[in-house]
């Protein structure tokens, strides 16, 4: 493809053509809606961090340790409801998806670059009423906003149900504009089979945010009226079925599963195939697993409710598709083993966190066995197993993968490196402290302790303990990772087009990238993991200019 | 399958007939697992070592395998088809209860567990079951969704309001043959006792105790022999007192009850304590007290008896009336007077 | 095309400057339309999977609720309706053949439709609030027809008719809004035998409007 | 890359797209007015007791597929041709008709769920105790409103505004009385606790 980077070298990049708040305000570049999210996101994740380091530290020791029972209440309640609605569902698609899904498709922008704009608006305005509810009473429900629960506790549900309300459009405008971008502003030569796997999966996450979603909003909207005008269609005490809340609420929340795993694994697909210099193995299987986790993701969700009291004949379905999901998980992992073999495998730290995706995200994956199949999932729902599984495959699974991406593209977003050796530092803390944390809640689990427990007996207390010293590690792990990132900001070496050597269309154009993204109109003619048809100018590490070659203008 | 009546490191003693299949496929689905893991690691990590990157190597361009595709989409769902039947299987098992099994009414509330044996006697946060006899528990919520939950049983099923579940289990003994069959019959000899979670969350209490949030609402299921039980259910229970005794006065047995019934998540009775959802007790008896609807009343025995028994029908100012209503027994509810006029009088 | 340079000159003014001709600029809009109308349709959909359940869960209620309920005006409403999907449609029509009064005309005639539905329903409406016919605690029947006693569990058949009917008349009232902004933009002139995709998409919206109430009106009034 | 921009058909960049006579628009606008006033026929036969006679009104379901089977002829009408899915891109078709299906599994399953709930145990997810009559806790609140406990009253009991003394087993002890948001209204449903589940809307005719 073309690189009319050295030609056009004083193009000013997209953070300095214009300047000004407004500018920022009103942008319609996806490049900064991009980093808008991003910073919004990384707010998040770090408020929401925050609590859960407040519930660890309570469940250090037995008994009261540093707050009283409803507020630990509050704090689990915030920390699920804010990584879940705050961070992990807007931030690969947000931040790294709207950056990058145009460049990759070689296109100037998103096809709808002003709803894209309104759509970062509406997150803004769900995320403050997020945070006003938290200063007015918070909200102890639990993430899964639960009724008859929720109609009766007097903390700010109907302000928290309308924060995630309203996130939710913001959610599925992100999606109309990526499905219509996908489709039609497509570069030429960029077919189907060429589409890089970040796309397919961005893609995949698009079609559950749309069909989901909505539903997540009307089930919410009916709670909210619920609690507002007592409609008795949740809340039993009026004739409600509060197992119909769960029909509703997980209707969309497994699929929002795939709405945060999904990018997880397009990230991971981009990063080994750079690390090891070769093609993904089996693209087109790899490509159709997402699309198949995103469908049948959605006849899965009553294996939330295998004991909530739903029929006999539903749980035969439901646990019999919910093993249907293990295949295209399983598929894109052997997939990603064989892309390693004969590969020419390099470390640096977004593979770190590509790989350990990869076990993380089968530990994950084959815990979720045990909650598939009947008979044990009768033990284990609701216990510090179902905890642990979640965990391993959101933060081992999603943040792992939303970290492989931040490091392998921070340069190209800000045109600096960073430091190598810290972020290996901080990659070790985090892998070590994870495991700590939440490999000891599976064995927790399995010997009884239920979930969302202010309070545990006895016997539990030396793995509660080990736990909670897991979650500090992974804490400190973070703050390194944050001083490591804001010191490339302030003083890092200046980044070259492609400091990794991909192939990828997006480390085609400069670092960061100029306003629309290309000096013109790219044309593929490879795709983008082609490395033997790559020409070595392409695939070179450094800046153009230092090229030892002469430049290979088509 | 012989049961295991000692915890693991992994799972909690297999004390009822469903404990040792459902180990059994958890170990199952366990070691297929560490194959799996093993394999992926394993294989991981050879490729990385073997597969690093060397100056002069370049990475093999990527081949086709289409077979090699399909028999890894395909093959595992052989594996993943026997974890679901045997799954399901053992569900089935534990959804259909044998027609002649023990019922026992089983009602949860914020934050208590009420148990009503078959011939009506009542237990709080504790119930007697008989040994290798089925027991089918149907269970029902005054207030939001709970969950009953005995690790040693295996078994678990939402309580939901508005609507009856039900489990039921068979009790194994312990440790076989440690009283003889011909010992005699003692309504209070115990083989074992489990413990109940509510495993569905379920809100707090302002203040932390028992029986005062989804984290402290626990009960015990007394394990006997089943003439044991039959005897257990025939006699008539000495009533409750604070130190475990069966010997006080009305005010003592009154506040038992007051812990038992789960009273204190809403009604302070300390004084000087936070207020709760419901009004504080000490320095209350005897005052007047201003209702909802505008008139008031003195606080006596009557009034209390009443609020009691309908608690909707004089519901004092500033409280929203979300009290439930608790069976008491006639004495019950002259211990609970007695004890709330001991505290008004702090 | 590959080598056009996006800062040359670009074709007409309403083309934005991220797509290269209008065609792709249409096919885009039309298919993110489409992808928001599924989406819509999802998002009723829990409306319906409520009333299915609770339809299952009392059968009787819902028969008598639906008896409380005025089959004229929901017809009424129902051809008011169906009215305006035609003059929004041929409004499209219109547009595409450049005939700008004729488009203004239509829209002109669908907005006073919509108006016209929204005055039924107020009427509708008023009517419940008067007989006490209101969801959950707010339920007081005074006036019944075609039963002596309230049914249990009716008044949750009124929380489902006004979440249904209430999101419905919402969705009627942002379409007000559309096709009056769409007017405005007519009758400025943004509209041509080229470029007509707004008021397609207006159309759109407004003929899944209508799809929806093709459903309500049977599940509410009729069955 | 079938739907692709920079397909060769659309060579010049061009929309083009067939315009149809009004006459077409007249017609279906036609069709869903006849399907309108059919339905609303319909609706005031008993088909149910025409196919099976006996069968009380609405009860066999018939009246019911018969409305959604018109409703759904009108909808295909609009679809096709007021919403011009027939001449537009398939996979525009597609993207609709998908939405319709997940929102189908979505209400076939929920259904499904609901339907079968007892149907394996029969104390499984019941609203009235098989045995006992009892009518299950934290339900619909009871209407009856507060009862006037006669001093002589001391068992626990307040069901359907009547003090009732509490007998074990055959009557739900925490039945009635429930509390909560719903208590504030005091409006709606039955009297609760009574056995078998009588649904005793006359109990308490006042409050109506």
């Amino acid at each position: 493809m073309a690189t009319a980077t050295a030609t056009h070298a004083h193009e000013p990049d997209y953070l300095n053509s214009k300047t000004g708040i407004g500018s920022w305000l009103y942008t319609v570049d996806h490049k900064r809606l991009g980093i808008m999210y991003l910073a919004s996101v990384l707010f998040f994740f770090a408020v929401g961090g925050f609590f859960a380091l407040l519930v660890r530290a309570e469940l250090a020791t037995p008994g009261e340790t540093i707050m009283s029972p409803t507020m630990y209440n509050k704090a689990f309640t915030l920390h699920g409801a804010i990584m879940v609605f705050l961070f992990i569902i807007p931030s690969i698609p947000g931040a790294l998806g709207n950056f990058f899904l145009p460049i990759m498709l070689g296109a100037k922008d998103v096809a709808f670059p002003r709803l894209n704009l309104l759509s970062f608006y509406i997150y803004v305005v769900g995320a403050t009423i997020a945070v006003i509810s938290i200063v007015v009473n918070a909200v102890d429900t639990g993430w899964t906003f639960y009724t008859p629960y929720s109609t009766r506790t007097d903390t700010a549900v109907v302000w928290v149900t309308m924060a995630a309300f309203i996130l939710g459009f913001s959610s599925i405008l992100t999606g109309v504009n990526f499905i219509a971008t996908v489709h039609k502003l497509r570069a030429p030569g960029l077919h189907w089979k060429r589409m890089p796997l970040f796309v397919w999966g961005m893609y995949a996450t698009s079609v559950i945010q749309i069909l989901a979603t909505p539903v997540l909003a009307i089930t919410l909207f009916l709670l909210i009226m619920e609690n507002v005008l007592t409609l008795g269609i949740f809340n039993p005490q009026l004739g409600g079925d509060p197992v119909l809340f769960q029909h509703f609420f997980w209707f969309y929340s497994h699929p929002a599963v795939y709405i945060m795993i999904l990018p997880g694994m397009a990230v991971v697909n981009e990063v080994l195939a750079t690390f090891s210099r070769r093609k993904i193995f089996g693209y087109m299987f790899v490509a159709m697993s997402s699309v198949g986790l995103a469908l049948v993701g959605f006849l899965v969700w009553g294996h939330h409710m295998f004991v909530a009291g739903m029929s006999e004949y539903a749980t035969l379905v439901f646990s019999g598709l919910t093993f249907l999901v293990a295949i295209p998980s399983g598929v894109k992992i052997f997939n990603w083993i064989a892309t390693l073999y004969k590969g020419s495998i390099s470390f640096e730290s977004p593979m770190l966190y590509a790989l350990s995706f990869m076990v993380l995200f089968s530990i994950g994956g084959l815990t979720g066995l045990f909650l598939g199949t009947l008979a044990t999932d009768v033990h284990l729902h609701d216990t510090y197993f179902v905890v642990a599984h979640f965990h391993y495959t959101m933060v081992g699974g999603t943040v792992f993968g939303f970290l492989a991406g931040l490091h392998y593209w921070w340069p190209k977003m800000f045109g600096r490196m960073y430091d190598e050796n810290l972020a290996r530092v901080a990659f070790a803390l985090v892998f070590v402290g994870f495991n700590m944390t939440f490999f000891t809640q599976f064995v927790l689990g399995s010997q009884g302790m239920p979930r969302r427990y202010y309070d545990y007996l006895p016997h539990f207390q030396p793995l509660h303990g080990f736990s909670s010293a897991g979650a500090l590690v992974l804490g400190v792990g973070f703050v390194v990772m944050a001083f490591m990132f804001v010191r490339s900001l302030t003083s890092g070496k200046k980044a070259p087009p492609n400091p990794w050597g991909s192939a990828g269309y997006e480390w085609a154009t400069a670092s960061p990238p100029i306003e629309h993204n290309f000096h013109e109109q790219p044309v593929m003619k490879r795709g983008p993991y082609d490395y033997h048809l790559a020409t070595d100018e392409e695939l070179f590490d450094g800046f153009p200019e230092e090229a030892p070659a002469a430049s290979a203008e088509e | 399958m012989e049961n295991q009546t000692e915890p693991s490191l992994q799972l909690p003693a297999q004390l009822s007939t469903f404990a040792p299949d459902v180990d059994w496929l958890f170990q199952f689905i366990f070691w297929v697992s560490v194959v799996f893991f093993v394999g992926i690691v394993g294989s991981t990590l050879y490729f990385l070592v073997k597969y690093r990157r060397r100056p002069g190597v370049k990475a093999e361009p990527t081949g086709h395998h289409n077979a090699l595709e399909l028999f890894w989409t395909f093959s595992p769902l052989v594996i993943l088809f026997l974890m679901f039947y045997w799954g399901w299987a053992g569900f089935m098992q534990m959804a259909e209860a044998p027609d002649d099994a023990v019922i026992i009414r089983v009602r949860a509330r914020q934050w208590a567990w009420g148990f009503e044996q078959p011939n009506g006697l009542t237990e709080d946060n504790e119930v007697h079951v008989p040994v290798g006899v089925p027991v089918r528990l149907v269970m029902s919520s005054t207030d939001v969704l709970h969950s009953f939950y005995v690790p040693d049983f295996r078994v678990k099923r939402d309580v939901v309001p508005g609507m009856f579940t039900s489990l039921w289990f068979q009790a194994v003994e312990r440790d076989p043959g440690s009283v003889p069959d011909d010992a005699e019959t003692d309504p209070n000899r115990i083989l074992y006792t489990s413990q109940v979670y509510c495993a569905e969350y379920c809100g707090a209490g302002g203040a932390w105790g028992p029986n005062n949030g989804h984290a402290t609402m626990y009960a015990l299921v007394h394990v006997q022999r089943e003439q044991d039980y039959r005897a257990f259910l025939s006699t008539p229970r000495p009533i409750g007192c604070p130190d475990g005794g069966t010997e006080c006065t009305d005010e003592q047995h009154g506040e038992f009850l007051f812990g038992a019934k789960g009273c204190g998540a809403c009604h302070q009775r300390q004084a000087g304590g936070p207020q709760l959802a419901g009004p504080s007790f000490p320095g209350l008896y005897g005052t007047q007290q201003a209702l909802a609807d505008g008139s008031s009343v003195t606080v006596d025995d009557d009034f209390i008896r009443q609020s009691i028994l309908d608690p909707r029908s004089q519901v004092a100012q500033g409280f929203s009336p979300v009290m439930p209503q608790i069976p008491l027994t006639q004495p019950e509810m002259n211990a609970l007077i007695a004890y709330i006029r001991s505290l008004g009088n702090q | 095309m590959s080598a056009e340079n996006a800062h040359a000159s670009h074709g007409p003014k309403w083309l934005q400057h991220h797509f290269e001709t209008p065609i792709q600029q249409f096919e885009s809009a039309k298919l993110g339309m489409w992808v928001f109308l599924a989406q819509e349709i999802l998002f009723f959909s829990g409306l319906f999977v409520a009333y299915g359940v609770v339809r299952i869960e009392y059968p009787e209620a819902f028969a008598a609720g639906s008896m409380q309920l005025n089959k004229i005006m929901g017809g009424a409403n129902t051809i008011v309706l169906l009215f305006s999907s035609l003059t929004a449609a041929l409004a499209v029509r219109s547009a595409q053949l450049g005939k700008r009064d004729e488009v203004s005309r239509y829209i002109v005639i669908t907005i006073l439709c919509a108006f016209a539905f929204m005055v039924i329903k107020y009427f509708e409406y008023t009517a419940k609030f008067e007989h006490g016919l209101l969801p959950g605690q707010y339920w007081n029947p005074t006036h019944l027809v075609g039963i002596d006693a309230p049914v249990e569990h009716m008044h949750v058949f009124f929380g489902i008719y006004f979440m249904l009917t209430g999101l419905h008349g919402v969705h009627v009232l942002v379409g007000i809004g559309i096709l009056t902004w769409i007017l405005i933009r007519n009758n400025k002139g943004e509209f041509s035998k080229e470029y007509w995709t707004p008021v397609d998409l207006a159309a759109l919206y407004w003929h899944l409007v209508d799809l929806v109430w093709i459903y309500l009106f049977p599940l509410l009034y009729l069955v | 890359m079938s739907d692709h921009s920079h397909d060769h058909s659309h060579s010049d960049g061009a929309v083009h797209v067939h315009v149809h006579d009004v006459s077409l628009y007249l017609k279906v606008f036609g069709a869903l007015i006849f399907f309108t006033v059919v339905t609303v026929a319909t609706s005031y036969l008993d088909i149910d007791g025409f196919v099976r006679p006996g069968t009380p009104h609405g009860a066999g379901g018939m009246n019911f597929l018969l409305a959604m089977a018109i409703a759904t002829a009108k909808a295909t009408f609009v679809c096709v041709w007021f919403m011009h899915l027939k001449e537009d891109a398939r996979f525009n078709a597609l993207i609709f008709v998908g939405g319709v299906l997940f929102a189908a599994v979505f209400l076939a399953y929920t259904l499904n769920d609901t339907y079968y709930r007892q149907h394996e145990d029969r104390f499984q997810g019941v609203l009235v105790h098989p045995s006992t009559g009892e009518r299950a806790p934290g339900g619909l609140s009871d209407i009856g409103g507060s009862c006037e406990v006669p001093a002589n009253c001391l068992s626990y009991a307040c069901q359907g505004g009547r003090c009732v003394e509490y007998v074990p087993v055959h009557h739900e002890g925490a039945a009635g009385g429930e509390h909560g948001a719903a208590a504030e209204g005091e409006h709606g449903g039955a009297a609760e606790g009574e056995p078998h589940g009588a649904a005793a809307e006359g109990e308490a005719p006042a409050e109506h």
